[in-house]
């Protein structure tokens, strides 16, 4: 049994955000509640139309992406997705992104007292913001303290705050520690990385190539604190996930892997599966 | 109109029973268990690049019109699809041969909206995008819909199934751009006096965005109804990633985005905000 | 014609640092003549063996690798390796890394004095340095400056110091700063991304897979500096060497492309020659 | 000894001739132009996984012993490999066909020395990795040196060639660990017998790093020279990532670092510091 800031999960795999599209269409290939947790793309306290296209490109094993966010804003999201999910008894992981730490603690108070809602992951470093509202990076170990303190204050006891940080290898054990200190209960590792299309324009890269990027931010910050991770970043298949549960990571996330394959994540489940009698690797 | 839910896609392991090249498309038939059987016309498919057991290097998916789906070779629901080789993604599948596996996805999308009435339709395709005009054309005969057809390509050997088209069809116009065989013109050139004398109540079009509006246009301007199938970049084909953003108007006149694919590819042509579409004018 | 902080190269094609071997091995797929450079891989004032086995590990579309830097010492590096490339008529860009700022002023003054050196190159993030004894790692501004200071200081003019920077896309240009500053020349951008093996051991990452992570990087260094700067980080195609210099690097580096073919190098040379009536794309 | 210079590699994209199952072996004959000619016994060749058409997401090379040059179907210089399916890069070579494309480079490395006199000559190999020392027992013959082979493997499927082996040499020793054919056992149960027979001047060996290290052992025993063929995991195969070491001692009695792709991979048996190598003991 997966046990992440104090929730039980069925299983220790995790839809990424903005991975997953509404839910909706991920449940064609697999019932949402066996998954560990359906993280949401992020939701801001407004709504988002996105970016321009292309949006996505595709790079060598990745996958370069700048939505620029779109999403029906926090009131769309708990009238229309939210309950449709609940009712699919999936356990729901809202990821926020703000333009201010006001905004931030205003989403954090919106989504506390909707039932349902099983944790808030703060998206700190959104790659791809696009030309919409900028949102808040955070780029000093200060400002990822600040965030997820505005956030975890708002919250009932019993919803906790994950932070997902930015993978700078250097870097992440010190955002690690201010997270935890600033009220954190587990950390997300492999948020995308700042990359740009060949055009010049910022954009997030994901997808197998950035792999072992993630994994060196795994060990630095497994190393720096004790609070439950999830590992996320170009996991695709079994041995992705074992080598990272066997470096200390409680759970992982998947995302481009389910654009490329949308039944990876349910493959990966079934796969982990201690009851399971065969095991399948899912390419 | 009834029938413009999505479609319930699966994902499986498909193989190549046949595939024949004819002008300058490949036609490839499919096994993929679960998804012929789930097709309705204006659906898709979407293939990964690259053998299912080798590592992929290319992540985005292919999006193919379902052309027929049909028993052959003692499989029920065989996949025809129309490949024309453009990039590396569909150059990899007019290279497959019989007994290649493919992973595939479908079928995916909202298909084309069948009218409850017998009224009269015309269809509208440019190139491999006729694809799934021609079971359409059969369910709409089936519900004693008149079927007038337009097919225009850039030359011959991108026209698909002139021949079979007059099986299906009452009336068929044939534009090619170098007037190889037809009209010479563009299918936009055509349109008014096409709907004009069948009366259109119904258009349905697929093909390039200039196309599209152009039907939709027209449609409008005849007081008929359009279906539109969009063809616009898709990387997951499957709605999770909201990569293939759609202006759209609501039912309740509020601008909204629609994804091309999940909430596509299918859209009533009065709906979609062409001045806003990229790829609209060509 | 390329011009490089005053350095005039046959092509803007230039062989990573750590890439080519000692040149002989390269040399049989192509003059080395024609290269815009050829890159040392990193010299350290004493001799390093390098470290364990497995080194390197493929990635998807990448190569993970801690090579541990074995190199045969400046000395050695000097009487052996540099005489045979300058017969080569090679332009040799030596790359240099130290265990201190002491350390590296002694490198750039040996290297100054040998006849031939045409460029230095300040490897200031290794991210591979193994168990033998760790190298100094540029992780501030002030910290970069100082490296590149202490090399130029010690350089005969018409010897320029290029900085290869971290590519933390969030950092680098502050890098970029503080290296121009302290008198780089011309920057180098793309680095091998710190990464981890799966047994959790640190490697750096590089090939087609980073191609999107280096040109971010480029382009904030673009941004905010005005030397020439080199393009390095997932170059493998002619299509990757024309969108960097579209953006406004002045060459670009070609490493983990040329361990997958070594005739690479050559290959884009040729078809980037403005002289060739055909080009072909290497793939 | 002469003759151990490295090889003069190309890279080329070659083409398959010919493939054939034998045993658990995939006996492949390729067209790559310059790589025969060049060729002497204990060079080899590396090859990319995946069609030169294609992206590819594998970046390492898969090194393989050039086992025959023969002349075929037009081409002066065909080159035999033998490959036994392991991995995702020799299963892909396993699956190739004739006429399917793929991106050779070689001869590479440092081929077996050969004595300038005609010495008594003992060839070692185990498995696939037995595939050079054919070439080489042709080459000793023309030089009058007399050959006795050593062939082993973990069973008869991955015997390679006993009955050609019988051709060439002077006498043949065949051990299999199941004892399906010849004796059975190791290699290293046989060896000082063999050598004490056959007077050995000389020992020459390829195969699985400990076979390598009791060859060594057993020639120093016997007062002979020993040339062994290493196998180390390879990344660019061409001498540039420096991520093959083989710790050797120099003529100077220093300990060094050689490369086992361009200093090697035939090294002297005496100079290899076996204790230090990675894969010495199994
Ligand atoms: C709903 C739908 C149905 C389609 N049906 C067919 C069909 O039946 N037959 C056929 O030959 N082609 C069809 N296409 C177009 C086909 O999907 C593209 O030509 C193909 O994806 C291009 O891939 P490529 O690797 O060959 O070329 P590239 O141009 O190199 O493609 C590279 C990337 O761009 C995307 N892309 C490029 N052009 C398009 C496009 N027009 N539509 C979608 N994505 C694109 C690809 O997904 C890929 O990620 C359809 C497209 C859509 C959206
Ligand atoms: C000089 C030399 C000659 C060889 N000759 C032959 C031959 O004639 N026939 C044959 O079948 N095999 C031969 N091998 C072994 C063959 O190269 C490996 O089995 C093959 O690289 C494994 O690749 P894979 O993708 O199938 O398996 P994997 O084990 O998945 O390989 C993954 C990675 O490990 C490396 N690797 C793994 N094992 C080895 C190994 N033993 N040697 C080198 N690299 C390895 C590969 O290069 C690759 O990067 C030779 C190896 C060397 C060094
Ligand atoms: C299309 C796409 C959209 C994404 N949207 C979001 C998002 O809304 N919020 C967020 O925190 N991360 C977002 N991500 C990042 C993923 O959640 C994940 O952290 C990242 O892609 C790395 O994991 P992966 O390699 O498994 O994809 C997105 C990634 C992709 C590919
Ligand atoms: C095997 C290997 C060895 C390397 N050794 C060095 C080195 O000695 N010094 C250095 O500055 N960079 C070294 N690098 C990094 C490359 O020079 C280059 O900056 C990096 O690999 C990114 O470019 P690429 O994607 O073209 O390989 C090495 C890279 C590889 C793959
Ligand atoms: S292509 Fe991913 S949502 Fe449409
Ligand atoms: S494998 Fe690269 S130097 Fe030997």
């Amino acid at each position: 049994m997966t046990v992440l800031a104090g929730l039980r999960l069925a299983s220790p795999v995790v839809v990424a955000a903005g991975c997953g599209g509404t839910g909706r269409e991920l449940a064609a290939y697999g019932a949402l509640e066996a998954l560990g947790a359906f993280t949401t793309r992020t939701i801001t306290l407004d709504s988002r139309r996105g970016g321009p296209v292309p949006r996505l490109l595709e790079t060598p094993s990745g996958l370069l992406h700048a939505t620029g966010l779109p999403n029906p804003g926090v009131d769309g999201f708990l009238a229309t997705e939210l309950p449709w999910l609940l009712q699919q008894r999936a356990r729901v992981v809202v990821s926020v992104a703000a333009r201010s730490l006001g905004e931030l603690a205003e989403l954090a108070r919106r989504l506390g007292t909707a039932p349902g809602v099983t944790a808030v992951e703060v998206n700190l470093s959104p790659p791809d913001t696009g030309p919409e509202p900028e949102l808040m990076m955070a780029r000093e170990p200060f400002q990822v303290g600040a965030a997820v303190a505005a956030v975890e204050r708002e919250l009932p006891r019993g919803v906790p705050v994950l932070a997902k940080l930015r993978p700078d290898a250097v870097r992440v054990a010190e955002a690690a520690r201010a997270a935890v200190e600033s009220g954190a209960q587990g950390l997300v590792v492999g948020q995308a990385l700042p990359a740009a299309m060949p055009d010049g324009r910022a954009a997030g890269l994901s997808g197998p190539a950035v792999g072992p990027l993630a994994l060196r931010c795994l060990t630095e910050v497994l190393g720096a604190v004790d609070v439950p991770v999830v590992a996320g970043g170009g996991v695709a298949t079994v041995a992705d996930v074992r080598t990272r549960l066997a470096l200390g990571a409680v759970a992982v996330q998947v995302g481009a892997a389910l654009l490329h394959d949308p039944t990876t994540a349910a493959r990966l489940v079934a796969a982990l599966d201690p009851d399971a009698t065969s095991e399948e690797t899912p390419s | 109109m009834t029938g413009s839910g999505p479609a319930s896609p699966v994902h499986v392991t498909g193989e190549v029973l046949a595939s024949k090249r004819i002008g300058a498309f490949w036609h490839l038939t499919l096994v993929a268990p679960g998804v012929g059987e789930r097709f309705r016309p204006g659906t898709f498919l979407a293939v990964s690049v690259g053998s299912p057991d080798e590592g992929r290097t290319r992540l985005g998916r292919r999006a193919l019109w379902i052309h027929q789906v049909r028993p052959l070779g003692g499989y029920a629901a065989t996949v025809q699809v129309v490949v024309e080789p453009v990039g590396p993604g569909t150059r990899w599948l007019a290279g497959l041969e019989r007994g290649d596996r493919l992973e595939v996805t479908g079928p995916l999308g909202r298909p084309f909206a069948l009218p409850k009435e017998p009224v009269s339709t015309v269809l509208v395709g440019e190139g491999y995008a006729a694809a799934p005009l021609f079971s359409l054309a059969e369910r709409l005969r089936e519900r004693d819909c008149p079927v007038t057809l337009v097919l225009g390509a850039p030359d011959e050997a991108r026209l698909l199934n002139a021949l079979e088209a007059r099986r299906t069809a009452r009336a068929v116009t044939v534009v090619t751009r170098d007037g190889s065989v037809g009209a010479r013109g563009e299918i936009a050139d055509v349109l008014d006096e096409v709907l004009r004398r069948a009366g259109a109540d119904v258009v349905y079009a697929a093909g390039p965005t200039p196309v599209l509006h152009a039907v939709a246009l027209a449609a409008e301007a005849h007081g008929a109804w359009s279906q539109t199938a969009l063809e616009q970049p898709l990387t997951c084909a499957t709605g999770l990633c909201h990569g293939c953003p759609v202006p759209v108007v609501g039912e309740d006149g509020v601008a909204r985005t629609a994804r091309a694919c999940a909430d596509g590819p299918v859209l009533r042509g009065d709906r979609v905000r062409w001045d806003d579409l990229a790829g609209a004018r060509s």
